[in-house]
């Protein structure tokens, strides 16, 4: 089959190298947050995530070793989810925008008790 | 819904001996699954057809027993409205346009012998079906059918206390869930088949249109409907399980449901558009004589307007408490995308020019969709352009504007598709002077149901409301009333001219004249094999040696030149 | 004509032999599938963030979530990931034997994956942390539900490809089902920090 | 100055109602222009072709310039027109919805199923205190006065529509959104709710009455005492 050939010309890949690999993030991406640094656990955690989401998109599903619109295909669907958030945060992400204000958003934070951490700001 | 779909097999059944449960109920021939969409979508059609004629009588005669259903009460009234959008969108506009001509025509125009995946192609069929009963189901639970219009925004949709039909939004909201996976198996394999199963020889380009614009049509439905499933599982949660996502004392937010839904909803109308533009487009070259004025444009205009189609959808929710900064940007994507849409007409305008024009039924049909659409078109800058987007939201002019782009896209498209691959399907001929009596009997009285709404609506005529008598202002404009009168006598004598729609379907099915191989002197493969088709389409699978629009080429005695012919 | 289209349900038909594009059409449809994917838990999780970012409070309740039991689950759900592209590798080779075995190995990962987290989750029900607890704990078992829902599916369609890859037949489909596999781990991947690591 | 057409139609019975009609009228001839024209040239085009004895169709595969161009300069225009159109949109939007002056008096609008509250400034021209008036149904306004809406909905979606000031938005459970409007005729206006809002939205109707200074002051004071009254009447028909 087409897919075999187009295998057979690149370098087999050590799997269970990658694997090793994966494990390793993993476990900074559980070290970061116990640095209690919020801007170390943002980078530990998505950071990583995107490295190993690409890790095994590359070397598990050999997504480069398809024809390149395959790659085109995710990375625009991605693409659109970003534009989604984009186009959405602005009403959703915010208790106050120009004209608006969400009162019982507002209200629960002041209630909401004394926050640690958290992603945002 | 049973009693709706059975005619339809009862009719495939007349023309083949032999028990029809397998052979059309669990058939994996695309030609049979495009025939069972087809017939589902025209039956479901049928029950939306019902639910406007009702309505609209409401709607001009306040607090009449309307023949054939009785009094409308409020909750009828919201529950007839949002069914039929629901059902023309959902239920007739994609099954018919994307399901029934993608499953015919892919394959046959390609040159393959069926879809890439047959049993996934009935799967979906079948999860299509379960969705339309659930649909019909819904208007029988207690409570009616879900009344909180297709849109189905939070709170109203969410909470059972506030539309008083618990049972049925829900039944709503997983009928279009259902409706929703079917079309993502089935858009699969319209892709795949596309892009992988072209009869040897053809490239990209010698793709005929019509195939182009279902593909992209299902690539844009594929890349925008998974927001709103997992939107559609959040409603689902807050219906049932009294989760909050949509509910703004819990922390939740009613606007994200509205960006779900038209980020998906935007693409929908390129989704339901493109397939008929495609149609069109084969009709308009094959009645003609003419090559397709600059097919490589039409494409790109198709691929700009989708990508567009994703940038534009907060246009629908300018007043509906989005920020007004946000407005800026979206209003400006929405009229670029005129562009590509008005480029593309007047590709097609021109594609006119020098030709040699008939006027059978199908491109009749075809030439009324194109007249017709710019109606569509160009009352949409109005919608597009934020600020008289304040007046004009929400008001009988949008209804009107969109019914001048929904019913050239469905109705007339599907009539044109119907009319020109009817003897290709049923192996008959269709009776001409029928097929013009429910053309014209068709296409005039629309304008007169909808030209009148634009004027109500800019009169202040607002959506979804039962009963205008409420509305001084209105109430006591006598032109409001009369406007209202002509609109539905109009939709009256539309409906009843489809009555001649279907004597003809069933007289031409009976005793219509024998269909030869390729009664219109087209390209494109599908004429190249018999009328109907054999189960795997060809004896012997076809070669292709050019495009699909090569009329009336120079120094040819013949003025087509079909596309497996050897130089 | 009716052993013409019975024939249809047994034999693949001319148009799924072809390759246009040079792509196998099951792996073509499955990229597509992994498309339709992104864009549903893209719209879940794009919702999710903003209320996160919105709601600093979360916090709080997000700090309730065991993050070495969701540890745990990327782990075990990388290994999975492991077995079904070495099983792949296996298939390649031709060794139906070998793929099966590993593809076995990686369905035991599903379900290793799916007893932990109903353990997990019976552990927050029981602490009072439920669906409706907040809209945080809304999300939480929305996307992870959602996401077992597709390991749970994976791994039933894994069955049926090991069992007839042990035959030596359709070993292709090895691969289609490691892509989706794959997939699914990846968005675990997302989950992962995103429900257990952000407090 | 012409007369915009949507006059003919609804009275302007707001400040910025007269730029929004132009507007509409600007899109209405522009766009109108596109649809006569492409009407006009396609008719003609199956007149002119249509098919006649000894006559073969031309061949063109869309790379003539002399016809393509008739493609091509029309479709630049209308690039333009588009330019002249978002111009003129996000003028009318910028004013209507994103610009607020400063308010001469504050109303409160609070939609709910299936009734309209306002709560208008008492005698001292303050909102929110103790002799603020709530009516229902009907709001009082004075005429020439620029007045801020703060509006919300207490259960589902409604929509503040008044068609005569040119003015629609949207009322959001869990929001407050502020706008303006300055009324410039007396007169007696329709309120819709234009968002479906359960089985009664049809019958969630309310009269605006813009009045003169006096004949608001005479409304004031013969109002302020069954403010309490009303506005618990208020409240009851939505619960």
């Amino acid at each position: 089959m087409s897919e075999h050939a187009e295998h057979a010309q690149h370098a087999p890949i050590n799997y269970v190298r990658i694997w090793g690999i994966l494990v390793a993030l993993l476990v900074v991406s559980v070290a970061g947050p116990m640095l209690g640094i919020k801007t170390v656990t943002l980078i530990t955690a998505f950071g990583i995530a995107c490295v190993k989401a690409y890790l095994v998109a590359k070397n598990f599903m050999h997504i480069n070793l398809e024809q390149r619109f395959v790659t085109y295909v995710i990375v625009t669907v991605v693409v659109f989810m970003f534009l989604f958030f984009a186009g959405v945060a602005p009403d959703v992400m915010k208790d106050e925008g120009s004209g608006w204000v969400k009162p019982a958003w507002k209200a629960a934070a002041a209630a909401a008790p004394s926050v640690h951490g958290g992603p945002s700001h | 819904m049973a009693e709706h779909v059975a005619p339809a097999h009862h009719e495939a059944h007349a023309h083949h001996e032999e028990s029809w449960v397998r052979k059309y109920l669990f058939s994996t021939d695309h030609k049979i699954i495009a025939m069972q969409y087809m017939f589902t979508g025209m039956a479901m059609g049928l029950i939306g057809a019902y639910f406007a004629y009702v309505f609209r009588m409401q709607l001009a005669f306040p607090g009449i027993s309307v023949p054939g259903f009785g009094l409308v009460s409020p909750a009828k009234y919201n529950a007839l409205v949002t069914n039929h959008g629901s059902i023309m969108i959902f239920w007739v506009a994609m099954p018919v346009l994307l399901a029934a001509f993608g499953n015919y025509l892919i394959p046959l125009m390609i040159g393959c012998d069926d879809m890439v995946f047959p049993k996934i192609n009935r799967l979906s069929y079948q999860i299509f079906l379960i969705s339309a009963l659930v649909l019909v189901a819904s208007f029988f639970v207690p409570g009616g059918g879900f009344g909180g219009a297709w849109t189905s925004y939070p709170p109203l949709s969410a909470k059972g206390q506030y539309n008083l039909t618990p049972l049925g939004s829900t039944m709503w909201l997983v009928a279009v869930g259902l409706e929703f996976v079917a079309f993502l198996l089935g858009g699969i394999n319209f892709i795949t088949t596309a892009m992988n199963s072209r009869a040897p020889g053809m490239k990209l380009y010698d793709v005929p249109m019509v195939v182009w614009m279902i593909v992209v049509a299902s690539i844009l439905f594929m890349c925008s409907v998974g927001p709103l499933l997992a939107g559609a599982i959040m409603l689902f949660m807050d219906q049932n399980l009294g989760t909050a996502f949509f509910d703004p004392d819990r922390g939740g937010d009613p606007v994200l449901w509205q960006h779900l839904f038209w980020f998906f909803g935007h693409p929908e109308v390129y989704v339901v558009l493109l397939p008929t533009v495609g149609i069109v487009a084969e009709i308009i070259t094959v009645f003609a004589r003419k090559k397709l004025f600059a097919y490589r444009t039409v494409l790109y205009t198709v691929f700009g307007t989708g990508v567009l189609s994703f940038t534009v959808w907060a246009h629908h929710q300018f007043i509906a408490g989005v920020d007004p900064r946000m407005a800026h940007i979206f209003t400006v994507t929405t009229l670029l995308i005129s562009i590509p849409i008005a480029e593309m007409m007047f590709i097609y305008i021109a594609t006119l020019y020098g030709g040699s024009i008939s006027f059978p039924t199908p491109m009749l049909w075809a030439l009324s969709f194109i007249a017709t659409f710019l109606i569509g078109g160009v009352t949409g800058i109005f919608l597009g352009a934020s600020g008289a987007d304040i007046y004009f939201h929400d008001s009988y002019f949008v209804l009107a504007h969109f019914h001048y782009t929904f019913f050239p896209i469905t109705i007339i498209g599907f009539y044109a598709g119907f009319t020109y691959w009817f003897p290709k399907m049923f192996g008959k001929m269709m009776n001409e002077t029928l097929g013009k009596i429910h053309f014209w009997g068709t296409a005039i009285p629309v304008n007169f149901i909808f030209i009148p709404l634009f004027i109500t609506g800019a009169m202040g005529q607002h959506r979804r409301i039962y009963n205008y008598e409420n509305f001084p202002d209105l109430a006591n404009n006598p032109l409001f009333w009369q406007l209202s009168h002509i609109a539905t006598i109009a939709t009256v004598v539309m409906l009843a001219f489809q009555v001649v729609f279907f004597i003809n379907l069933f007289v031409s099915l009976r005793s219509g004249k024998k269909a030869p191989k390729n009664p219109w002197l087209a390209n494109t493969l599908e004429w190249t094999t018999e009328s109907p088709p054999p189960h795997g389409n060809w004896a012997e699978l076809p070669r292709v040696y050019r495009g699909p629009y090569e009329y009336s080429v120079p120094g040819r005695k013949q003025d087509y030149w079909p596309q497996n012919e050897p130089a | 004509m009716s052993s013409v289209a019975h024939a249809a349900h047994s034999t693949r038909p001319i148009a799924n032999t072809r390759s246009a594009t040079g792509m196998a059409t099951g792996k073509l449809a499955v990229w597509w599938v992994v498309a339709s994917e992104v864009v549903i838990f893209g719209g879940l999780l794009a919702s999710y963030v903003m209320h996160r970012l919105a709601h600093d409070a979360w916090s709080v309740q997000a700090a309730h979530t065991n993050t070495w039991i969701g540890a745990f689950n990327t782990m075990v759900l990388l290994t999975s990931s492991l077995s079904a592209v070495l099983a792949h590798q296996a298939a390649e080779h031709g060794d139906g034997r070998k793929a099966s075995n590993l593809l076995w190995a990686t369905i035991a990962g599903a379900a290793t994956f799916l007893v932990v987290k109903a353990f997990e989750w019976t552990e927050e029900i029981t602490h009072g942390f439920t669906i409706t607890s907040s809209t945080f704990w809304s999300f939480y078992y929305t996307a992870a539900g959602l996401h077992a829902t597709h390991v749970f599916a994976g791994a039933i369609l894994m069955a049926f490809v090991a069992v007839s890859a042990r035959k030596n037949l359709e070993l292709h489909r090895v691969e289609l089902i490691g892509i989706y596999w794959h997939f699914v781990d990846i968005v675990w991947i997302f989950l992962f920090p995103l429900l257990y690591i952000a407090k | 100055m012409w007369t915009p057409l949507l006059e003919h139609l609804v009275p302007e019975a707001s400040t910025y109602a007269r730029d929004l009609d132009r507007l509409v009228d600007l899109i209405f001839y522009l766009v109108g222009f596109w649809f006569v024209l492409s009407e006009a040239v396609f008719f003609w085009l199956l007149w002119r072709f249509r098919k006649r004895e000894g006559h073969k169709a031309e061949y063109y595969d869309g790379s003539e310039w002399k016809i393509k161009r008739w493609v091509t300069y029309p479709h630049l225009i209308v690039l333009v027109f588009d330019v002249i159109i978002i111009v003129g949109a996000v003028r009318v939007w910028y004013e209507i919805k994103q610009y607020l002056p400063p308010a001469e008096q504050t109303v409160r609008v609070i939609a709910q199923q299936w009734a309209w509250t306002f709560v208008h400034p008492g005698a001292d021209g303050q909102i929110d205190t103790a002799d603020d008036i709530a009516t229902v149904d009907e709001l009082h306004l004075v005429v020439g006065t620029k007045y801020h809406y703060k509006l919300e909905a207490r259960d589902v979606l409604h929509s503040f529509g008044v068609p005569a000031f040119r003015l629609k938005q949207d009322a959001i459970p869990g929001r407050v959104v502020t706008g303006w409007f300055e009324p410039t005729k007396t007169g007696t206006y329709d309120l819709q709710c234009v968002e479906i809002c359960g089985i009664g939205h049809g019958l969630m109707s309310a009269r605006i009455i813009v009045e003169t200074k006096e004949q608001h002051a005479a409304w004031v004071a013969q109002h302020s005492t069954v403010a309490v009254a009303s506005n618990s009447g208020a409240r009851a028909t939505g619960e």
